[in-house]
């Protein structure tokens, strides 16, 4: 039984209706040969009283952040979640409702993700979002694909090693089979993208120059360079964005000349989960909106003249265009979407701006502290940063990681994690705040780093 | 109470004054500018203020122009109002065909609250993170039980994503065996997302027709599964509900040819339990944990598209997978044949949580969501036939497809009766595809239903089936009891897509 | 989106359908029995299974008859559904008078939620309890800054509860003395739990009128102030939201004949953080933790009624108390001259948990919460006293009370305006007191709403005067979009009050 | 700020609407001598941010039961709380909703009570059952109170002891200044109440007799003695119930004559909160009802014949009949009473049944290990129980549980702390489990029992 209303009676006459003798006469025409009468070996059905046992038990061998004091960032931020968005969230009208294609009786959520395009929009400073995608690397190989449709028959991407080297390899996955070349242009002594070298790499067979600000060493590059690269060569720029709160105290791509934004905004409120669900995000200049993967979202009028939103340019979309589409996404985040709404709009233009400040002050506070110290530390790129830096180790990095457990701190993420089995970077340590790390966890973290 | 069951006596005219009632009141928060109000308190800050405009100069930005001032009351209200407006799961049957919308248990959510799986980082120390890696190795040892397959990476976020990965798998199969092929085959019954997939996954699509009975046409097959054709994306039971009797004569030709068998599992609801894809011959196969593992869809997702394969494709599978260390559990990265990563970090793990919870809930009584849910099908399809047309009557599983083509002729249809629908209570089926059913009305009911909804479904359905032919009128101006009515959504795209025109179509202008 | 704000152009009558919707569809889960439907799975039972019937016999109950038989699909809807047909605060304005209908902020039920507070038991021990504790006492420690009296107990489970606390303590003062009395004076403008309360505490009740202004009568008070009169109840500001501007002379006249002045303190939101009430001479007053602190009323309860008290009164208290015991706390029962116990346990803990979850919340800036109240009150009686009666026309505080005055000479009485608010969206004012005004329509937003919801709320109001003078009909029909009308209470009182007439009426008849 | 919407600027409309210079000339009438300027002694408004923090660290403090095995009951005991139910009672609908005094808007609220009514009097088998009280003790003596009215003129109330202390006491707090006095009846050695005594002291100055069963030693001692009682002199039988799973298998006292049945309904799927809220129970015969405490809601039907709830009765409420009310009580539990509610909407009859079969065989299973070990315990009382009873310690009771307390066990409630500063039964300690209670704790605590 446990989600199944219908008791046996129920079922014996719905059979007797169908007109069939047994359950398995429904399922007549599998081939005998792997029709399974018996149970799979699971175990028994569990009642919510053992799988709350059950998985309580295995829930507590995580070490969740609430319990520790936590430098972990490096894609992914834990900032406040306001107390009102999860408990919204559970609405079943949100919670258990799918894809808004049936507008008159999805107005709740077609305004929200309306909300959602226009909330990502203003922050980019770009024309137009669309209603999210998976998480930022995809968000990212999909910008790629959409500026290589947008420069026709060209081969090369440009991309900066100063991007995320988990959206790099997503990147090299998707593209493994289309004939483009992918070059990477390193960071210089500064962590940021070398700009001659970028400038270099750019020619009239790059469609897409990429960069990431901040990036992953949390060094703010800024998009001009990226912007110059490209449009140099009529290319499209790209810009990621993983750390949204940037974009309230920094210049945002749209205002630099960046063509295609893209990334990641789980920062608004959500739990970071292990990594999933997030909620990417993709924002274009008007001129690109065609080829825009996902979703889209517009306002509408009724034949009363009442007001309205509704799916739109759905001819970009595979159910419509197939294998001509803009993207196979279909399923997108909506429900992370809404809660980066619901949290945006609490939010609003004082609290991003304040929440900003604060992650910018505490970082700086940390950064300062540690170029105040002694011992083997150093700050291991000069340029500025926002919320996180990367923390040179004149020490074995998992040493440091040991002695900060052992105070009950997660002192950050080494970079060996984003690219295991390369020997890249094997001293950086990925530290990063946000406006809930108390300044007493900045002190014991200082502390734990004199120690040595 | 207003009765149960019969749809006699509509009540009387009333004004509806839906203007009037704040709680029906909605629209964007950003229709209504609140000028100096603020919804949330930070901490006091801690430690010196640092200056922004003084740190970062020319790259400075003073503000987020046009962003939101809202109390914390404005957005609670808002929200709640704004959810009022939507149909879902919680407030009646939903029967949008292919999309499996069943009951999501709350203990589900509960679950992946807990702080220990929902307040942790993808990349704390894995000696820290041995509860997440083991609800992960649990999760696919199940699905392992459930396929029969050699391995399933959890890593897709979706249906689609799943395909693309199962795909990218196939083609680097092929690559490393020398065998590079051009095609992949796909039947025109099949979902948008296969077709797309293939597509970026480097292939062309070779699209393969349906015989009469809606299934594979085993001839056509044969004639185009060639050399070159790296693989079959086959739906089982296809998108008409119907299953395809002849897989394993299927499996046998793509395998002569040296394909790839792959199936889309989004209908595995139909089967989930009593057929393990693996010993039809498929090689590969997406699953949608949001369909038949009951995670919540949330107005459009997010998903979860776990991939299963074959011995043969496991060292293809993306990085990292979770394996058994000693007593506990580690990533692994050394997988020198994988395709690489799909995304980020492991999957959408909140969602994966879900599924666990739901098929330990269920455990070796999972059988049974198969069974009723083919039975509630077969249910709805007994009494919706006298009324309906049905384009190809091979038996029934999960879904039917009924087509508008009786209704047409009296100038109604499908959209029509989808409208018409939600003046009983009910979200309209699917009606984008199968596209080799013109006017096509799809209906899944799942499990999770029960007599009682189904007959008030088929009352409904019914009753606006004889409205086709007494007054057709009051079904082709449906909807009549919504917030708004049918949109012009023509009028909005042609916006939309004019140069330049983006706001306010596509978003709130700048005020 | 429709559009805000104005009042224009209601919409076209629509068929409602609203039998044929199946989220309208309502009605109780006892009419529509689902035999064999299972809702819950325990775990296999792991002991030898006891055999009831054996061991009890002829106590023995084979089943609870008529109990109901459903499916967890079918409870989630059922209450899912029942939800949509309330009006609440996350919805809109809600001006029910003396109810102080405020913002509910989500942070209070996080935190009451927290498997710390809310898993824990009354009995575990002490050490094991040190949170508990600690909060009762951080509560209790704030409610005395806010009030300035010498202890608070928490225990009272509601106001009225607390008001029955405060007047047996005041009798216990009073019989310690040797000075047992006999009368509790009680002003006519009172809310009826405090004659009810006073009378269940053993005293009689005489009634003091009010004044011209609606405040107390200080030669009438002087008069029956006697020294058989244990306590006056007086309420501040009165239910009339006008502030006792004599009050220090109040207190005076009561305390000269010994007699102790009891504060109801359902009002306190007009003034807390601005006026501490022992500074007024209060020697006992109640606080609704449901009103002032936001805890949610949750459509009936629950509530706290903490109880303030003057040096005199403290040998009174219930027990236990909670005390400073080294580094924690401890309960203490050694109270000899304790009035006992008012329920089982320590209060309603949870609300308690909310109210200074909420107290924190706000901190030193909890004055604003008053000024806004008193505000956002005085700004709707500038826009509406041109539109309905003000029988007392003294300074307003955190609340009006109109009267239909006006309108009743048209036909039109409170309750139909009342009803016609609810086809604009808005839940009525309170009618049933103050009894000294007919045809009461008292009016309390809070300051919890924005200028916004205000002028909604305005312009509501003024378009159903309106329409009081110009289509009367409408209004006295009201309402016309819920989804029943207004009911035939007195029938159903008739019915009910009839001997051996329970069933329907009362609860459904067992089948 | 915080919650209040207005800005400062809509403030000023505001007050210049009003015609005010200032918020202070709104409280002109307010005298100047208590008008306090200055802002309470309180800390500064604390973030979400920092009240998670600050009453985190406080919850931590406690004990909470997921944590430990535990055998907490007398009064209270936690039995499964279905998923669904806390996520549905956070629907605003249902949360920060009134009392249902205006019946076309709460038809929600008013649905779910007439079904809690009904509950109540199924479990019962009573005609009649109100909407709820706060919590058994005070259900328990507005019951006596209701008795005292229902009989005319008489003077004595006949009370158990082998009623919960707690409800004993708080009796004796309401009754204080009635002219009532109370008679407490001991208890057998079999822990049933003194059948014998109970006759006695009945007399026809006597308006009401009252046990409970389950008693407070867990005993189950039936209604028959008290209702024998009590109408040989035309008084009232009083009934107490406080663990309502044993109506599921036990002669309710609607069926064994007993006129009022009252206590607490918690059991069915609240969290015990440290006591707190909780939802109490009063149910009646039909002849009662007019005397009845507290709300009522009753059937009714609209002009267009539609069917619908209403609060019913009320001229027996203090907002109409004010001191010559029959009760105070405005202000109940329900939202505590909706809970009740789902929960038992979903546990059902079948639920119910398995869920006291399970408690009641757990409960004989640790009888029986106590009863078979060797040590200086023992089962304290010969009386058939359900699943609580009383275990007779022959050391030191806090010895007992500071030992069961290492092993992560609460041992149970000595009696002691349910009447502080008497000296009865200091040996005795009370031990309950339910459904939740797996077999590995029961055999834990005998081994820890073992120990000694
Ligand atoms: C048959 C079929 N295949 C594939 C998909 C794509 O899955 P998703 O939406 O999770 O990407 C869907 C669901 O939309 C589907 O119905
Ligand atoms: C003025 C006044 N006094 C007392 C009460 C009784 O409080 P409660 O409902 O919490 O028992 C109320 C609320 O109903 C009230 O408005």
């Amino acid at each position: 039984m446990r989600y199944i209303p219908n008791s046996p009676d129920e079922r014996q006459s719905l059979l007797a209706t169908v007109g069939a003798a047994s359950i398995d006469d429904l399922f007549a025409t599998v081939p005998r040969a792997v029709y399974r009468t018996e149970p799979p070996a699971l175990p028994p059905p569990a009642s919510e009283i053992e799988v709350r046992r059950d998985l309580g038990r295995v829930a507590a061998k995580n070490a969740h952040l609430g319990d520790w004091t936590s430098f972990l960032g490096a894609g992914l931020y834990s900032h406040h979640a306001p107390a009102f968005v999860s408990q919204l969230l559970l609405r079943g009208e949100f919670l258990t409702a799918y894809t808004p294609y049936q507008a008159e009786v999805a107005q709740g959520t077609l305004t929200a993700v309306w909300e959602y395009q226009t909330h990502i929009a203003l922050l980019t400073a770009m024309d137009v979002a669309n209603a999210s995608m998976y998480e930022g690397a995809s968000a990212f190989v999909e910008a790629v694909l959409m500026a290589e449709r947008l420069t026709k028959k060209r081969s090369k991407v440009v991309v900066s090693k100063g991007i995320h080297p988990v959206y790099r390899q997503a990147l090299r996955t998707y593209l493994a089979n289309f004939p483009f070349t992918i070059v990477e242009v390193p960071v210089g002594k500064d962590g940021a993208t070398d700009a001659g070298a970028l400038a270099a790499a750019a020619d009239d067979t790059t469609f897409a120059v990429c960069v990431q600000s901040p990036n992953v060493f949390g060094v703010v590059e800024g998009w001009r360079a990226a912007a110059d690269a490209a449009h140099a060569h009529e290319a499209i720029a790209i810009g990621v964005v993983n750390e949204m709160f940037s974009l309230a105290v920094l210049e945002p791509p749209g205002a630099a000349g960046i063509d295609i934004a893209c990334g990641e905004a789980a920062s608004f409120g959500l739990p970071p989960s292990f990594g999933g669900p997030l909620v990417g995000f993709l924002a274009c200049r008007d001129a690109g909106k065609r080829q825009i993967p996902g979703r889209l979202v517009g306002r509408a009028t009724d034949a009363q003249g009442r007001q309205g939103f509704c799916l739109t340019l759905s001819t970009r979309e595979q159910h419509i265009r197939r294998e001509r589409a803009t993207s196979n996404i279909c399923t997108n985040q909506g429900l992370f979407a809404l809660a980066a709404t619901m949290t945006l709009s609490v939010l609003g233009k004082k609290g991003l701006r304040e929440t900003a400040v604060q992650c910018l002050s505490k970082a700086e506070y940390l950064k300062a502290g540690v170029k105040a110290l002694p011992g083997p530390f150093s700050v291991a790129f000069s340029g500025k940063s926002f919320n996180e830096f990367a923390l040179h180790c004149g020490v074995p990095v998992a040493e440091v990681l040991r002695r900060a457990e052992a105070r009950k701190i997660l002192a950050g993420v080494p970079y060996a994690r984003l690219e295991p089995g390369t020997a890249e970077h094997r001293d950086l340590l990925l530290v990063a705040v946000t406006e809930r790390t108390p300044r007493s966890g900045l002190d014991a973290l200082l502390d734990t780093l004199r120690s040595f | 109470m207003s009765d149960h069951g019969t749809l006699t006596s509509p009540e009387p005219l009333v004004r509806a004054d839906s203007r009037l009632d704040r709680r029906r009141r909605f629209g964007s928060l950003f229709d209504a500018p609140r000028a100096g109000r603020v919804g949330v308190l930070l901490p006091p800050l801690d430690v010196p203020e640092a200056d922004p405009a003084a740190l970062y100069g020319r790259d400075h930005r003073p503000a987020v122009e046009g962003e939101l001032e809202a109390s914390e009351v404005d957005v609670v209200r808002h929200f709640t109002r704004l959810s009022l407006l939507n149909f879902a799961i919680d407030t009646a049957l939903y029967p949008l065909g292919s999309c499996t919308m069943k009951h999501n248990p709350r203990i589900n959510e509960e679950i992946a609250r807990l702080p220990g799986f929902n307040d942790t980082h993808p990349y704390a120390p894995e000696h820290l993170s041995q509860g997440n890696l083991e609800l992960m190795f649990r999760l696919e040892e199940a699905l392992k039980v459930l396929t029969g397959f050699a391995r399933v990476t959890l890593q897709p976020s979706a249906g689609a994503n799943g395909e693309l990965a199962g795909t990218l798998m196939i083609r680097a199969a092929h690559a490393k065996a020398g065998d590079a092929r051009k095609h992949v085959l796909v039947p025109d019954s099949a979902h948008g997302t296969n077709p797309a997939s293939a597509h970026f996954a480097g292939y062309s699509v070779v699209e393969l027709g349906s015989s009469r009975r809606g299934t594979v046409d085993l001839s056509e097959l044969e004639a185009k599964m060639t050399g070159d054709v790296a693989a079959l994306m086959i739906t089982v039971p296809n998108t008409l509900g119907v299953f395809e009797d002849q897989i394993l004569d299927v499996a046998k030709i793509v395998h002569a040819k040296g394909g790839y068998l792959y199936m889309d599992g989004a209908n595995f609801n139909a089967f989930v339990g009593k057929v393990r894809p693996a010993d039809m011959g498929v090689d590969v196969m997406h699953m949608n944990l949001h369909k038949t593992f009951s995670t919540p869809h949330g107005g459009g997702g997010p998903g979860a598209g776990p991939v299963g394969v074959g011995a043969s494709l496991v060292p293809f599978l993306p990085v990292p997978t979770v394996e058994r260390a000693g007593e506990g559990f580690r990533l692994d990265y050394d997988r020198p044949d994988s395709i690489g990563k799909m995304r980020a970090f492991y999957g959408n793990f909140g969602v994966l949580v879900r599924a666990l919870t739901y098929i330990l809930s269920y455990g070796n009584s999972i059988p049974e969501v198969a069974e009723n849910a083919v039975l509630n099908a077969n249910y709805l399809r007994k009494r919706l036939d006298p009324f309906y047309d049905l384009k190809y009557d091979a038996p029934s599983y999960h879904e039917i497809v009924f087509s508008d083509h009786r209704q047409a002729a009296k100038g109604v249809h499908n959209i029509d009766i989808a409208k018409r629908l939600m003046d009983f209570g009910f979200h309209p089926p699917t009606m984008s595809f199968p596209l080799i059913v013109p006017g096509a009305l799809m209906i899944e009911p799942t499990e999770s239903e029960g007599k009682d909804e189904l007959d008030a479904f088929a009352d409904a359905m019914i009753a606006i089936a004889k409205e086709c032919e007494e007054s057709p009128g009051i079904v082709t101006s449906a909807p009549h009891t919504t917030p708004v009515g049918r949109l012009d959504d023509a009028a909005t795209a042609r916006e939309a897509s004019k140069h330049g025109n983006f706001a306010p179509v596509l978003r709130a202008p700048v005020k």
